[in-house]
């Protein structure tokens, strides 16, 4: 099935299955959602997946109220660009209520959000912003990258007893995988997963870029490259072990993600690799993201921005290349 | 609204109206006393002065019934029946504060007393309070939703899009305003053009009342009205509060920012003796009765000041309890 | 509101309201075959069936006023001056483009025909026309500016906060709501429960009025009076102006959350030949005088659309301008 | 002067010499303000230093508004930690508004921000978020840690023409030193400090670590140890070359900050010099900050939060100690 029917999936089900969860959001019902939310209105009713108004601070805060009541609500915002909007709620409340109140009151909420990203709409609807929510203590980031991973992932994320933020990626709705349908189907959250397992060098990566990853590993092979494939699927908590035990192995990586290089999720990845790996790594860890700009509009400047099989093939290269001649290209 | 204190609320009303007054401003005392002499050390956003709200939420509210308020909630707190040394064990940091002192003053919540959340961002109480009133609802419980806060709150754009969906969905929620005209140095009437906060109920289709803040009766009465249309399922109700805060912003506030005179008539309007003169002008309760419950007020307030003094400091190991309820492979 | 044609506006305003209208709907019509066909690339979100508030706006506006307007302001941009090149070199990625298409269908700017700000993000745009308002304020010019939004934008956080600095400091602000009856896909009375946008006004302090949206001489006249009130010193209004959005949300929209016969109904009020009948009722136009008018905007379009065409494309070091002013030492 | 006299200076000045710089925020204006703006509404009047409505959201776009007609607004957020509520309108305007329209409109706003941390306000008072802002092409980030800097680096973000975020420190406001009354004095941003120097480690930092970086080598200079001081000042633009030489130079380096440590600035700092001096480093890059929890209320609780001069003078002596040593305390 696709990464939408996966997510649907995992909605689905969880509604079934149980009557602490709803879902909330901008045009999430029928008639007019055609996202994962499709159809799960007429299934379950309005007062189950409901449209909100255009407020996503209140979806957010609402979201909170109704989950420290023992709800698990899944709150959609529509557009990752869009959370700045509610990320008062996310970072003042979901993220802190367990600890401010000693555990009193919590706020088990999911807040799914989509990444716009290769699709045209410009600069405002095209961010990867995980790496703020990696940075606030008190939340869970998930962002898978195959339709079973979404399901597993988002099933964990609804039931998890911590404010989990979900980043789904437009660009990979239409990805096809085989997705268990058994309703029991979960993915702990923590837990990378090897995609394509290798010995010369690791390419860490979660979301869309794990399929540059697997496009780069595939030819690299051809090189006589063994790349193997590292997704993260969650970025908080982060599974550090295999990270390290990869890394170890093939003492070579390269770190691939659509958000933002600078101070993006790789910074965090690559200081822990050099910290923990000091001595073991070949090369210096390299790091991909979006270029340091807002997203152009015109498809032919945005491909420039984002990280290509193309550019972790050179990476890898970077990696494999005797240091004297490394030395040279990074000036 | 001119209200009658025979005909509205009854004696025991009344006595309880008082008992919770004299409680919260005790309270009050008695921190400011401890903090201006150095004996207390803590942040406090004093509610001297807005005792009648709150002890009229406290008759109208079930234990059951939610409450959302501000780092300003110690009158609140009482009124919806947090223990007292659960506040103060809080705010002072010490292991039986509510959240075993690691929340600090601004972040008092008890389930068990229905206080869901006490918040330190202006303004994103009414979001929450949107989703303890759909919970409610979903679980078929007639329960109300009060949520507490600021006449600078609404203009927030959180209190907007709260207010919004609360009309729109017929929640049983009651926002109540507690206009203490200012928002930490700034005056009201410097921040919105309209004179009434009431006025911005309209814009959202639920009802909008302007209250006299520092009489108890008549909040009380409006206080019944807005909560017995929520529990009907008559959806929320904007009640404006009118009342003062007494002791300024932050305590310790210098005041210098209000005009010559202000802060007299204000006291002078003081809703606690206030409260006592009507009293005893309606004949229900003689100097002395009234007497006894001030002395009783201020016994439980030494008396839970004293439990928490003598309570253990909170734990250095809390720092690493409550991040996370599974923080396996989360950061630390 | 009954309005007169002969009476509240010259022929030569009728002629121009025209002009503007049938470009404004020939520049969506045009647009969107291209897209239907695949002539065309490009996101766009379809202003057609709103094209009389724009024409309002155009002829209400002096050129040194401003606007802030949304995705869906291709009509809006028309009314305000901007040349179609820039427009539709946006949309489609050239050089020509108001930004060298770089920026896109949601972002076109052009501060030489007031044009200051269009936003994708709903509700952000008032805060940014206060701004704009205070900056005229400061500079000791008469200029109005106008945002223009949704009625969805309303229930947004930034619409409440905007409206209540307007108010506040009497800016020289109109909140233009074009209540086309949909946000997305969702009904405007399922995201809020009063009836009428206009009502929201009154939480703010400022004048709220309502009017048909597919009325140009009706929006003529509200928008003269709101217009001469925000530059006379009287402060905002908030013109809620109700229209239907003849493509739905976005250029393809199938529409099927619509009930039965609504846009058949909405089809039959576009403004567009409501319009061209009424001039011709009026006495003022022939068949002839308006058919012509219709000719001149088609062509106008066509002759805009092979300018853009013939266009380089947004050069690809566009990317790695305007990112700052000064990029020494910031990251690439 | 004070730091809080030094900002004040920056703000005087600005509104002295340019008519186009206004303050607007809330409670600001005299007779309530009382930290950077006080005694300024009373001079410039209340039309150039203007209290607000508390709308984080509309003050940011007011700015903009502003800043678009020519003006150089300086818009407060009294506390950091409210910034989400603003974050919209400077992640989506403020910061991509010269590129979104080609250069047609810009935002050449300062918003000032203050960090709470350290005064027992709890987990809602106290976050330094700088990092979200790093990650954000289109803006720049100050964090100023001595009087100097401050009115150097205010002066100069108001002048800049690119959004800037100017962070103040609450616990600095008292820190004294010398500041040139000069108004044209204004220190270029994107321009490291050495605030101390050295040759056996560098200690990167910037804003209040600053001090406990100072304090650090101060001590570990009794013990024999040079550590070299290098105060970033601006984290966007970010002078890499000075972090370079000075590394290169020391062949150890320490990076602190009071922002949470996991997916902080110090993490794009530490793989920058892992991947630039890769090689040349004789131990792995130390990075401190926050810990991972929400502040606590307690002061005795909140002080183990934050990095302090002992714990970088450990970090300092991990990165002294020989690699084998080095391999056990890692793990
Ligand atoms: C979102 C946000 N902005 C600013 C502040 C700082 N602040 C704390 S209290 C306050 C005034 C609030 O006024 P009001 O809502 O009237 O409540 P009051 O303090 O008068 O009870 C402000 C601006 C804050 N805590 N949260
Ligand atoms: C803050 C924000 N939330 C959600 C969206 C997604 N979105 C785009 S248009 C739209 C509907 C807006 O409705 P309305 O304000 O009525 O304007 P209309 O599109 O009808 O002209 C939504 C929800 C957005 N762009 N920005
Ligand atoms: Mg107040
Ligand atoms: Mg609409």
């Amino acid at each position: 099935m696709t990464m939408t029917q996966a997510l649907n999936l995992a909605l689905d089900q969880a509604l079934a299955h149980d009557e602490r969860v709803f879902l909330l959001g901008e045009d999430i019902a029928d008639p007019g959602a055609s996202g994962p939310t499709a159809k799960l209105s007429t299934k379950y009713g309005v007062d189950r997946v409901l449209d909100t108004p255009i407020s996503e601070a209140a979806i957010v805060g609402a979201a909170i109220g109704a989950a420290m009541e023992g709800f698990r609500p899944v709150a959609e915002i529509m557009i990752m660009d869009f959370i700045g909007i509610a990320a008062d709620q996310i970072v003042n409340h979901a993220a802190k209520l367990r600890f401010m109140t000693g555990g009193r009151t919590t706020a088990p909420i999911t807040v799914r959000v989509q990444v716009y990203g290769g699709l045209g709409t410009g600069a405002t609807h095209s961010q990867s912003l995980e790496a703020w929510f990696m940075h606030v203590p008190g939340l869970k980031v998930i962002v898978p990258s195959t339709p079973r991973d979404g399901k597993g992932l988002l099933t964990s994320a609804i039931f998890d007893d911590d404010p989990c933020i979900f980043v789904e990626t437009i660009r990979l709705r239409g990805q096809r995988g085989l997705v268990p349908t058994d309703p029991a189907f979960a993915i702990p959250l923590g837990q990378a997963d090897v995609k394509r397992p290798g010995t010369d060098v690791t390419l860490i990566s979660y979301g869309r870029a794990v399929l540059d990853a697997l496009g780069a590993a595939a030819t690299l092979e051809q090189e006589g490259i063994s790349a193997e494939v590292l997704d993260l699927r969650t970025l908080v908590p982060l599974d550090v072990e295999a990270i390290v035990e990869s890394v170890r192995r093939t003492r070579r990586a390269v770190v691939v993600h659509d958000a933002v290089r600078f101070a993006g999720p790789g910074a965090e990845i690559a200081s822990i690799l050099h910290s923990e790996l000091f001595g073991v790594l070949e090369a210096p860890v390299e790091r991909l993201g979006a270029r340091f700009v807002p997203n152009p509009g015109p498809s032919a400047l945005e491909s420039q921005v984002y990280p290509s099989a193309d550019r972790v093939i050179a990476a890898v290269q970077r990696t494999l290349a005797p240091a004297t001649v490394r030395a040279g290209a990074h000036g | 609204m001119t209200t009658d204190l025979t005909v509205d609320v009854s004696p025991e009303v009344q006595r309880r109206l008082y008992e919770l007054m004299t409680l919260m401003k005790a309270a009050d005392d008695r921190l400011s006393k401890g903090i201006a002499s150095g004996e207390l050390v803590c942040v406090y956003w004093p509610s001297r002065g807005q005792e009648a709200i709150a002890a009229a939420a406290g008759v109208c509210l079930r234990e059951d019934d939610r409450l959302v308020t501000t780092y300003r909630g110690l009158h609140d707190l009482i009124g919806k029946g947090v223990p007292l040394v659960e506040i103060y064990g809080e705010m002072l940091g010490r292991q039986v504060g509510a959240a075993r002192g690691k929340g600090g003053t601004m972040h008092i919540a008890r389930p068990e007393s229905g206080v869901m959340l006490s918040t330190g961002i202006v303004g994103s109480g009414p979001p929450v309070a949107v989703g303890l009133a759909m919970a409610a609802r979903r679980l078929g419980l007639d329960r109300v939703t009060v949520a507490s806060f600021g006449d600078g709150a609404t203009n927030t754009g959180s209190f907007h899009e709260a207010a919004n969906m609360a009309a729109l969905w017929d929640l049983p929620v009651v926002l109540v305003c507690q206009n203490n005209q200012y928002g930490e140095m700034t005056p009201t009437e410097h921040t919105m053009k309209i004179a009434h906060v009431a006025d911005r109920a309209a814009g959202y289709g639920m009802p909008g009342v302007r209250v006299d803040g520092n009489d108890p009766i008549a909040l009380v009465v409006a206080l019944t009205d807005a909560v017995e249309r929520a529990r009907s399922g008559g959806g929320p109700t904007l009640l404006e509060c009118v009342t003062f805060r007494l002791r300024g912003h932050y305590f310790g506030d210098p005041m210098a920012y209000m005009p010559e005179g202000q802060l007299a008539a204000a006291s002078a309007a003081d809703p606690v003796p206030r409260f006592r003169a009507r009293l005893l002008e309606a004949g229900n309760f003689g100097e002395l009765d009234l007497d006894e419950i001030e002395r009783a007020s201020a016994a439980a307030v030494e008396e839970a000041l004293a439990t928490v003094l003598a309570a253990p400091a909170t734990a250095l190991d809390e720092l690493d309890r409550d991040v996370y309820a599974d923080p396996r492979n989360c950061p630390a």
